[in-house]
């Protein structure tokens, strides 16, 4: 039988390669991409419990969470992008420059 | 059985894609296992009958935001080689020692809160589960409909933004 | 590839090469194009690839026989060529054309314009995207080019004209079928108005395309439909008749603000122009000779001579020179339309999309056999 | 047992191969219509009526060398047009051709699944598609099929927020997400959607003709792209793909508007008893005479209509159906709160 613990060590996982990969990896959009899955293990957290809890709650805020990550990915993206342009470089190192 | 057998090999898949897009070299194919990735993790939504979410993930997820960095990582590369690890300085034991404390801070709640509540008989064909999508527009429209309007409303102000930093010359 | 400095996204210029062979440069043409992203910044126009050399050929070639390559100039409005040579000639010999020779020229100058108009409107339609008028137009084409080949025995390469006249004779039979031609090509215009007048897509990227002042295209130097669709009433047919133009009653259509739509009204309007020309000349077709008095020997006296004729793409103009001692002339000079109408295209393109880079060569109507001579 | 596994595996097959024979097909058909329109015959040469056509394409297209570009991303530019063509099949599961039916004694539904979110289902495979040309592009290794890849998925992506509107107002006059309730609906609500809602059904098909990069804004091969597009790389088995892939979307598109628009598999007046003689056709006949009207109309308007420029097309997309899409929202919005 697959119980919600079942769940949270899934999610846990995919949080921690997620944590690994913004740790490790030097190009900006793998970090973002990297935040994108340690969200998504928050979601499948959450929607473990509803099916659990059977009340649709864990699913609204899913959305919720969903409309955050479109948001903060736009807005990210937007950013690398006026990085890039300036500066020829999407390697985090480089991005040390308070002032371009 | 089935369910089980289902849950396996879609975490497989799920965790399987994900040590790739952190792993690869090249971003290109980083971005297309973060797809696959997310195309599974819906899968795991249907697992759980919460078919809204599931369809929401593909539309929103592997259809909109991937492909906003796809576009990026192909305007970002046009002219530079995928990146190669170089500076060797950058000490990755950190990294490790980190996500060692967060892994061990998130055992221990697994282990106090496994005595977890036992799940309904047959959550099949629970009204969630029959009428899903119904029942979360209830919910949003009815209950949450202040951080609904809070959410458009951060969605607008992501896109004004988006649009500002991106354009050349306004 | 050079780099604009200072901009903040620092976009090279992408060099193109619309390359001799591209689907819509109506032959060898090449334009390197210069882009900005999508705006073209700079152009310039290589031509040369269809050199034949065709003036130098006539030096060592009599008078008659040149007849025959200025066929192979404008290849799609070959009869218009002899009968712009034949007549720079008389013009040098003083010889008198019978007035039933010069009906038969004009009413063939005109179905020729239909003709080539015709190919005009398939290729620019095409260009632009909509594929079925090409079709249509060229259904029309086939059935002047079966009046041709009844009268003349060919297709395309006429050799229509002799020096003072014409070879033979209309066919028995030959002015009903054009006047029945007459009847059809006029409906089938109204088929094109309907298709591409008021259609919103044609209208969007034909409107305000490729605009050239009416002072501008003079001082470019063009000629017919480019240069009346800015608005200038300028038509040898008008202002120098030739053959029988001045017995024939037509108006010249005129356009206003001289972009790629208004020259393509003018041309549709010339359409129906040239069938009431057609009509006029083989209903008042007179009796008599079709060749006038011309010596055995065409050896015209010492003397230099520039005669300029409408073709459909504009003034196409003859300048001979006769030394008197041989039968050869001794210099053969052409001022071909298409040529100059050419020299608008780098700045006609100017800042627009590449899309738009298309309709213009479409709408300036050059064919690269006149152009590199 | 049966019940469960066979005869969903059954549907399954037999509609994959149905819509597989009938995009050959629609090549075949694509061109005839053409040849029609504009004065001439079109294929006629192999089979009687170039009825065979199809065949000759489908094995001219294997026997043809299949080139990859050197440096190319191999396993990418393999996995492109599978990409494409994989959304385009997996929405037929969704798509009801008919009613529940009985055959040789057994209840069976003309449908494969009803899936309680159908019509986004739908969208949200629709939106997979756009990889598979960014990816076909990119993996040509050369910079005019990357740049024409990006804006043909720039014009895909700005059609689809336009098209989603569109359903969104769907969705409220039907009440339901599912495919199957939707044609439900416009049994009990005696009339067609068409009627109800015509501003919807002008903006789906223009929405659907963008999105299949199809008639006026067919930027695939529109003469400014110089190079024939994001495909121009290829060629042999994987360039039919992508062909197909045209194709088939152009069925997805005209079965969605079928089922959304003119009542899926209901004859033409349903509730009116006068017209029961209309019932002898039987309810997937109607469902596929439908279809077939769209797959027309789409040939149809190839054959006729211009080219757009490509900022006039983006322009359309958002300044015009976007706007008209959520203006028809809120106006069916307002409608449904007063009656």
């Amino acid at each position: 039988m697959i119980t919600p613990t079942h769940y949270m060590l899934l999610s846990t996982a995919l949080f921690i390669i997620g944590v690994l990969g913004v740790m490790l990896r030097r190009n900006i959009i793998v970090i973002f991409m990297s935040i994108e899955l340690i969200l998504n293990a928050v979601n499948i957290n959450l929607i473990a419990f509803s099916y659990q809890l059977q009340n649709g709650i864990g699913q609204v805020f899913a959305i919720f969470v969903i409309a955050v990550a479109a948001a903060e990915a736009a807005v990210g993206l937007g950013i690398i992008l006026a990085f890039y342009r300036n500066k020829e470089t999407i390697n985090i190192d480089e991005m040390s420059v308070m002032r371009w | 059985m089935n369910q089980a057998i289902a849950f396996y090999v879609l975490s497989a898949f799920i965790l399987g894609f994900a040590v790739l897009v952190v792993s690869t070299r090249n971003t290109v194919h980083a971005v297309l296992y973060l797809v696959l990735n997310f195309l599974a993790v819906a899968a795991l939504y249907v697992l759980l009958t919460a078919q809204f979410l599931a369809v929401i993930q593909v539309l929103v997820y592997a259809g909109g935001i991937v492909v906003l960095y796809l576009f990026v990582v192909m305007l970002v590369n046009l002219k530079r080689p995928p990146e190669d690890h170089s500076a060797p300085q950058r000490h990755s034991w950190i990294g490790f020692g980190l996500s060692g404390l967060v892994l061990l801070e998130l055992a221990v709640i697994i282990g106090y809160g496994s005595i977890a509540p036992p799940g309904p008989a047959n959550a099949q064909n629970t009204d969630l589960a029959m009428y899903n999508v119904e029942k979360i527009g209830m919910l949003l429209y009815t209950d949450y409909l202040i951080p609904f309007e809070v959410a458009s409303m951060l969605l607008l102000v992501a896109m004004v933004g988006a649009i500002i930093l991106a354009k050349r010359e306004l | 590839m050079t780099t604009h400095t200072g901009q903040m996204f620092d976009t090279e210029e992408l060099v193109i090469n619309m390359g001799p062979q591209h689907p819509s440069t109506h032959g060898v043409l090449r334009v390197v194009l210069r882009l900005d992203g999508e705006r073209v910044v700079s152009s310039d126009v290589v031509i040369g690839y269809l050199h034949r050399g065709i003036e130098k050929l006539s030096e060592n070639r009599n008078w008659t026989q040149i007849i025959l390559l200025t066929d192979r100039m404008d290849y799609v409005a070959a009869a218009t060529n002899n009968v712009g040579y034949c007549e720079t000639v008389e013009k040098l010999m003083q010889l008198e054309v019978p007035r039933r020779a010069r009906y038969i020229r004009t009413a063939i100058c005109e179905l020729q314009r239909i003709a080539s108009h015709c190919l005009w409107l398939g290729t620019h339609a095409m260009d632009i995207g909509a594929m079925t008028v090409f079709l249509y137009a060229f259904r029309e084409r086939e059935l002047i080019l079966d009046l041709f080949e009844e009268y003349c025995g060919a297709r395309l390469t006429y050799n229509s004209m002799r020096i003072g006249g014409l070879p033979l004779d209309i066919p028995v039979g030959w002015d009903k079928k054009v006047l029945e031609f007459c009847n059809i090509m006029s409906e089938k215009v109204d088929e094109y108005e309907e298709l591409l007048t008021h259609n919103r897509i044609w209208l969007e990227r034909t409107r305000g395309v490729g605009v050239i002042s009416a002072e501008q295209a003079i001082a470019i130097g063009l000629s017919g439909p480019p240069l009346r669709g800015s608005g200038v009433a300028r038509d040898v047919r008008k202002d120098e008749p030739y053959a029988a133009y001045d017995e024939m009653k037509f108006e010249v259509p005129i356009g206003t603000n001289g972009d790629t739509y208004d020259r393509y009204l003018v041309r549709l309007e010339e359409f129906r122009q040239s069938i009431k020309i057609i009509r006029q000349s083989i209903e008042g077709l007179p009796e008599g000779p079709i060749v006038g008095k011309v010596p055995r020997l065409i050896k015209p006296a010492v003397g230099e001579t520039y005669h300029a004729i409408e073709s459909p793409k504009g003034e196409l103009g003859y300048f001979i020179v006769s030394d008197g001692k041989s039968t050869n002339p001794y210099r053969f000079r052409v001022r071909p339309p298409s040529f100059c109408n050419l020299q608008a295209l780098p700045q006609l393109i100017k800042g627009h999309m590449v899309a738009d880079v298309v309709a213009l060569i479409g709408s300036i109507d050059v064919v690269l056999g006149e152009v590199d001579r | 047992m049966i019940d469960t596994y066979l005869i969903p595996l059954l549907k399954i097959l037999f509609v994959l191969n149905a819509t597989l024979v009938g995009v050959t097909y629609m090549v075949l058909l694509e061109r005839k219509v053409i040849a029609w329109v504009q004065v001439r015959l079109g294929p006629m040469r192999v089979g009687p009526y170039g009825v065979l056509q199809p065949i000759a394409d489908a094995v001219k297209l294997i026997l043809k060398e299949d080139i990859t570009p050197t440096r190319a991303d191999k396993w990418v530019f393999t996995a492109a047009p599978i990409i494409v063509m994989v959304p385009a099949l997996i929405t037929f599961a969704v798509i009801p051709f008919g009613p529940v039916v009985n055959l040789f004694g057994r209840q069976v539904p003309l449908y494969i699944t009803d899936v309680n979110v159908g019509l986004l289902y739908i969208v949200s495979v629709a939106s997979i598609g756009v990889y598979g040309i960014i990816l076909g592009g990119w993996a040509s290794n050369s910079k005019f099929p990357l740049l024409a890849s990006l804006r043909a998925s720039a014009q895909l992506i700005s059609y689809e927020v336009a098209v989603t509107m569109t359903l969104v107002s769907m969705i409220m006059t039907a009440g339901t997400l599912s495919m199957v309730k939707i044609v439900e609906s416009q049994y009990n609500a005696h009339l067609w959607f068409i009627f109800v809602q015509p501003v919807a059904f002008v903006l789906f098909f223009i929405g659907g003709l963008a999105e299949t990069n199809r008639a006026p804004f067919d930027m695939a091969e529109a003469e400014q792209e110089l190079t024939g597009g994001f495909h121009t790389e290829y060629s042999g088995m994987r360039f039919a793909l992508f062909f197909l892939a045209e194709y088939a979307n152009m069925i997805v598109v005209s079965s969605v508007a079928t089922t959304l628009f003119l009542g899926g598999w209901l004859r033409p007046f349903p509730n009116i008893a006068a017209l029961s003689f209309l019932g002898i056709i039987p309810s997937w006949m109607w469902f596929l005479l439908k279809t077939f009207v769209f797959l027309y109309i789409f040939l149809w308007v190839r054959a006729t209509l211009p080219r757009y420029r490509y900022d006039q097309l983006m322009r359309l997309g958002w300044k015009v159906l976007i706007p008209v899409a959520i203006a028809n929202v809120v106006v069916t919005g307002i409608v449904m709160v007063l009656f």
